[in-house]
């Protein structure tokens, strides 16, 4: 909108008011609405949280500290990912594929190490509609779903960076898709960003 | 997107850094005993600090064009924020619940 | 700021019929198929109100047949209250996510806005593939919910809990048919992601020379604005299905409170609330409507312009501002649905105020309209008067807005069928509108043919007199009471309205047989009708600068530049309009 | 067919108005103490939007009419352009959003903000699948607890009550029909048994979700003697359509007398 009082016959190819290529745009808006979904779950699950009188808070130190771990995990994840995106834009091949395998790494261990939590709380008794501590069940149920869902977007990442990995490296894609990739995956890092404290630390055993 | 502005990987170090102390932190403001809406509000500021280091370093929007950060956040922003509209009806529930 | 290269795709045209018909990435293709699911879905949908309204008017009728659908929902062909209520939320459900929303966003959208834009796809074209297969599976597992343990959910299109979320226990259907509901919705909302996406990027990206965003159709606007509107409304619907499904089927209770007793025993739910699914379905809701709408909108103002011969009062600008506003108010009033449901009194009057203020940018819509049509050369075909009549019944819905936008009004209005004839007339009729009066535009260019103006005619009148016949007197019916969702009128002060629920039903009949002219007619042409020239209607827009129907990759190699806006309409010379493609003449025009 | 289109619009317009205007289908007559607030600010609403209505039909059928496609004729800008217009358009609707809005608070406030009087008689209500009960507290002035366990409409305690254990519970009256003296300000405690269903009486101009897990008050005064009927307004499941309970407002010693014979058995 902004040139057309410049010259009403100037013929011009007007550029995307972005200034992304399609793909960067597209991921960028994926992540607008995702952020959405993610945000409508914290949401009702706080509205629940708000309005229930059992609340639990079962969270002892050693899940605070293995979510500490995971979040470190995470974020180095995405720094891997950048550093993989800037070889991406040196065009230096084999240095980006290695820092997409640790990227792949690390988020491989990130949801081992959540597997495992989950399998030790399900060993207490936790269940997705069941609370053994006897508050509100809504804790299990938001618990497991949100990190269930963040879950799913870590693995699907984990998928999509492998795909990336070998189609890029025998050429099909180019190195833009390492970019777009990366997006995605600060994203699922963001989400964990609010994940972390509204699931793990305001459930912490202190209060 | 002049690639030229982009920082260097040291300046994402730090950043990391950054992020994980922010981290630390919120869990230290989780141990220290304070009323809840204070440490809610002041975690979810940590959160938001941080989120936004992610979003405008780690995932470049600050080095895109200001277009994109200019519609896709406050648009985001603004859904987040009319949903906030469900806060005074939660409270209530709590106050009407039958088993109280 | 390097120049962002709008992506080139160089696919040449598939060979074969399964890819060319079927798994095809030819956005034309699948902008017709998006057409064809919601026109099967629009006949479904409304053969469903037929079999509503003969009960609503005769409730122990027996319709021949009735039984083949459902034995246990017709014993001896007369339809069970459940089974109406079955039905009901089919309607609903079909009607508002596959006929509203998928043809005039999906369809029309689909075939013509990459041809508006003036480019030769969409930005992602096999992402737009995923789409529509995705929105097909999802019809296809709604319409399965027929053939289910006790048939389809009825809980109504916005299957509230605690009647949707705690499975068999609240009545039939609600066993297995519900939990085929959310599956259907949840994948339609990935669909709609997908569709909304390539929309908004091929909007921004792949304009073609000199097609600034300015110069974009009214049509293109409307879809561009939808699709940001449903890219962050069907985002919030997703999860809502997602905690409904492990409600249903993983025993969580998000939207079950502790205490309830379900067939004399105490359930196992606790910590849940069934106002949650409210507001979390009512904040998606609200942008849905106007995603249903806002089409209609701009296909309405598109069609109008070549209608009257002249450019729209207050050019494109004044009907993209009125678009854009209501795609924010969309986001702020969800709680108007609400007002009753136990949401907190004080919301009810934040949420009342913008409510009423959405009555602004409309009203200036229709004014814009309405002063496009003063001082015009209306020519009235068919599309003319479809777009004449969206004007009288967006307008006859919208009033009753004001009524329903109080809160104090509400409370006796709320649940009667004057919300029903509001959100009928409103959304529903006045989209259908905008829907048949695009066909009659388009389906030249669509199919290559140009339909029947006598039978199209024919259609109009008996459709649009039959609409006031069947959904004005419904609000007669909601002020003296009348509650909706009954399956049958026995309170006493319902029973003195059953004549008018017969008048109803009868026209519903009518008005709903109407529409097999439409259907011959559409069928007629594709097959028998006369060849449509290049610009049968004289219009403007890119779309007509291109052979009916297009070649596979829009305009045959061309590179199209436009020069001059969308609505260049009654100007001086041989011809009275001056097309987006045409050459400038001289200088300062 | 521009002229059959403007005759069309019009008489659609001037029928559907007719029908309003001589009340063929209107509103119960109203017995409650609210209703004239909500009954005002409805028939406010229905002149300024009717108006709006018969208006906004009327022009464009005229339109219509006029503006065909006459050869040699030409085209025509809106007189003024669109400015005057949209600032018709933002001031005529600004108005009549300021002046309902304003005005229409009042009926909200009176029935939801303001708290019940504090000798308004508390009565209980239970909505399940499908049907009302109502519970009085009885002499005592108190309701005995909830028990959904003990809930069982086979023994007539529809509220789960424990008579054995609670002092509160054992005089407690529960029926079927509401009734309300006249004039005397009603403090309802709406709940729900399992779905959501809705308490509306018309002629109260009274209607109110019933969430199950959630108390919710309404307060209304009854200013008419007579019976009417309560209807669930929220679709609940199969037997929806016939969920109903009666209000039976009774004069107040005809009142005291029926209170004295629940209580007495």
């Amino acid at each position: 909108m902004s040139e057309s009082g410049a010259g009403a016959h100037a013929v011009i190819m007007e550029a995307s008011p972005f200034g992304l290529q399609s793909k960067k745009l597209v991921i960028w808006l994926f992540i607008a609405s995702d952020a959405i979904t993610f945000g409508a779950l914290l949401f009702g699950y706080s509205y629940l949280r708000l309005g229930s009188l059992d609340w639990s808070y079962p969270f002892e130190g050693s899940s605070i500290l293995n979510g500490f771990i995971m979040t470190v995990i995470l974020l180095t994840s995405s720094l891997t990912m950048l550093a993989a995106v800037m070889a991406a834009k040196r065009d230096n091949k084999g240095q980006c594929l290695r820092w997409i395998g640790f990227t792949i790494l690390l988020g491989t261990i990130f949801a081992v190490l959540h597997l495992r939590e989950w399998f030790h709380m399900f060993g207490e008794g936790w269940a997705l509609y069941k609370n053994p501590l006897g508050g509100s069940p809504i804790f299990a149920a938001g618990f497991f779903g949100i990190t269930g869902l963040h879950l799913l977007h870590v693995i699907s990442g984990v998928i999509a960076l492998s795909i990336l990995a070998i189609r890029y490296n025998n050429g099909a894609l180019d190195k833009t898709y390492v970019e777009t990739t990366g997006l995605y995956w600060h994203f699922v890092d963001l989400v964990w960003m609010f994940v972390f404290p509204i699931v793990y630390l305001m459930n912490a055993a202190v209060r | 997107m002049s690639s030229e502005r982009e920082p260097s990987m040291k300046v994402y170090v730090g950043l990391w850094v950054v992020m994980i102390l922010i981290v630390a932190l919120e869990i230290l403001v989780t141990y220290r005993h304070m009323p809840t809406d204070l440490f809610v509000g002041l975690i979810l500021i940590l959160a938001f600090l941080e989120a936004g280091i992610g979003v405008m370093y780690f995932m470049h929007m600050k080095f895109e064009s200001p277009n994109l950060f200019w519609t896709l956040v406050p648009i985001t922003i603004f859904v987040l924020v009319m949903l906030d509209q469900i806060w005074p009806d939660a409270l209530r529930l709590a106050r009407m619940n039958l088993f109280r | 700021m390097h120049d962002a290269q709008p992506a080139v795709h160089h696919h040449t045209a598939p060979e074969g019929f399964i890819r060319k018909y079927v798994f095809s990435v030819d956005h034309k293709v699948i902008g017709l198929q998006y057409y064809g699911l919601a026109l099967v879905a629009v006949f479904v949908g409304m053969v469903l109100s037929w079999l509503m309204r003969l009960h609503l008017g005769w409730a122990t009728l027996a319709i021949p047949g009735l039984h083949l659908l459902s034995s246990a929902g017709a014993p001896g062909n007369v339809m069970t209250p459940e089974y109406y209520l079955s039905l009901m939320t089919m309607h609903g459900t079909i009607m508002v996510f596959f006929v509203l929303t998928n043809a005039p966003l999906a369809g029309f959208g689909n075939y013509f806005l990459p041809i508006q834009v003036g480019a030769a796809d969409m930005a992602f074209p096999r992402m737009n593939m995923m789409s529509f297969w995705v929105t097909f599976t999802a019809f296809i597992v709604l319409m399965l919910s027929f053939f289910v343990g006790d048939g389809p959910p009825l809980s109504g299109w916005t299957a509230y809990a605690t009647l949707s979320s705690v499975g068999g226990a609240s009545g039939p259907g609600e066993a297995t048919g519900q939990t085929f509901w959310a599956i259907s919705i949840a994948l339609f909302c990935i669909g709609q992601l997908l569709g909304s996406l390539n929309f908004i990027s091929t909007t921004l990206d792949l304009r073609t020379k000199g097609m600034t965003l300015a110069r974009l159709p009214l049509s293109t606007w409307a879809w561009f604005v939808t699709s940001c509107i449903g890219l962050l409304a069907f985002a919030d619907l997703l999860p809502a299905c997602i905690l409904l499904i492990l409600d249903r089927s993983f025993g969580t209770s998000f939207f079950n409170p502790a205490g309830m007793v379900l067939n004399g025993e105490v359930a196992k739910y606790s910590g849940g609330s069934p106002l949650l699914w409210q507001h979390l379905f009512w904040f998606f809701g609200h942008p849905e409507v106007y995603i249903a709408i806002i089409p209609a909108f701009g296909i309405v103002s598109h069609i109008l312009a070549a209608s009257a011969r002249k450019p729209l009062l207050g050019g494109t600008r004044v009907l993209i501002g009125c678009m854009i506003a209501l795609a924010f108010l969309s986001y702020v009033v969800w709680g108007h649905h609400m007002f009753l449901s136990g949401l907190n009194p004080f919301s009810a009057i934040l949420f009342s105020v913008p409510t009423l203020i959405i009555t602004i940018p409309a009203t200036i819509a229709v004014l814009m309209w309405i002063g496009t049509v003063y001082g015009a050369r209306l020519r009235f075909n068919t599309a003319c008067l479809f777009c004449l009549g969206f004007i009288s019944v967006f307008v006859s819905g919208g009033i009753s807005g004001f009524f329903l936008a109080q809160p104090s009004i509400d409370i006796y209005l709320h649940a009667t069928y004057f919300v029903v004839a509001h959100f009928h007339f409103v959304m529903a009729v006045a989209a259908i509108f905008g829907i048949f009066a695009g066909t009659y535009f388009w389906m030249p260019k669509m199919i290559g043919r140009m339909m029947n103006e006598t039978l199209g005619k024919w259609h109009f009148w008996l459709t649009f007199v039959g609409v006031y016949c069947i959904f004005m007197p419904m609000h007669y019916l909601g002020l003296a009471g009348n509650v909706r969702r009954y399956a049958a009128f026995t309170d006493n002060f319902l029973v003195p309205l059953i004549p008018v629920h017969k008048f109803i039903t009868i026209a519903a009949l009518f008005t709903g047989a109407a529409q097999f002219i439409f259907l011959f007619n559409l069928f007629y042409t594709r097959f028998w009708g006369p060849k449509a020239p290049d610009n049968p209607w004289e219009a403007t827009s890119l779309e007509w600068s291109t052979t009916s129907p297009p070649p596979f990759d829009n305009f045959g190699g061309r590179q199209m530049v436009v020069n001059h806006g969308a609505y260049e309409y009654g100007v001086e010379g041989p011809k009275d309009y001056i097309m987006q493609t045409d050459p400038v003449k001289v200088a300062g025009d | 067919m521009g002229k059959a289109f403007g005759a069309v619009v019009s008489i659609i317009a001037l029928v559907s108005a007719y029908f309003i205007v001589v009340h063929r289908w209107w509103l119960p007559v109203d017995i409650s103490t609210t209703g004239p607030l909500i009954d005002h600010q409805f028939n406010e609403t229905m002149v300024e939007a009717g108006i709006l209505f018969i208006a906004a039909q009327l022009i464009l059928g005229l339109f219509c009419w006029q503006y065909g496609d006459k050869p040699g004729r030409r085209v025509k800008e809106f007189p003024g352009g669109p400015k005057p217009v949209v600032a018709f358009g933002v001031i005529i609707v600004g108005l009549e959003i300021l002046a309902l809005s304003l005005v229409g608070s009042k009926a909200w406030a009176a029935i939801y903000m303001t708290p019940a009087p504090s000798d308004a008689i508390h009565i209980d209500v239970q909505a399940e699948q499908f049907a009302f009960f109502f519970r009085y507290p009885g002499p005592d002035g108190k309701f005995g607890k909830i028990h959904p366990e003990l809930m069982n409409d086979g023994n007539g305690d529809y509220f789960g009550i424990d008579p054995m254990n609670d002092v509160a519970a054992r005089d407690d009256i529960m029926v079927g029909t509401l009734t309300i003296p006249v004039n005397k300000p009603i403090l309802l405690t709406l709940h729900s048994k399992d779905m959501i269903h809705d308490f509306y009486v018309p002629e109260l101009r009274i209607q109110q979700d019933i969430l199950p897990g959630l108390e919710i008050p309404i307060h209304f005064t009854a200013t008419k003697v007579g019976r009417y009927e309560i209807a669930c307004t929220q679709l609940c499941g199969l037997g929806h359509y016939e969920m109903r309970a009666f209000l039976e407002v009774l004069p107040q010693d005809k009142f005291d007398e029926w209170l004295k014979e629940q209580s007495g058995d």
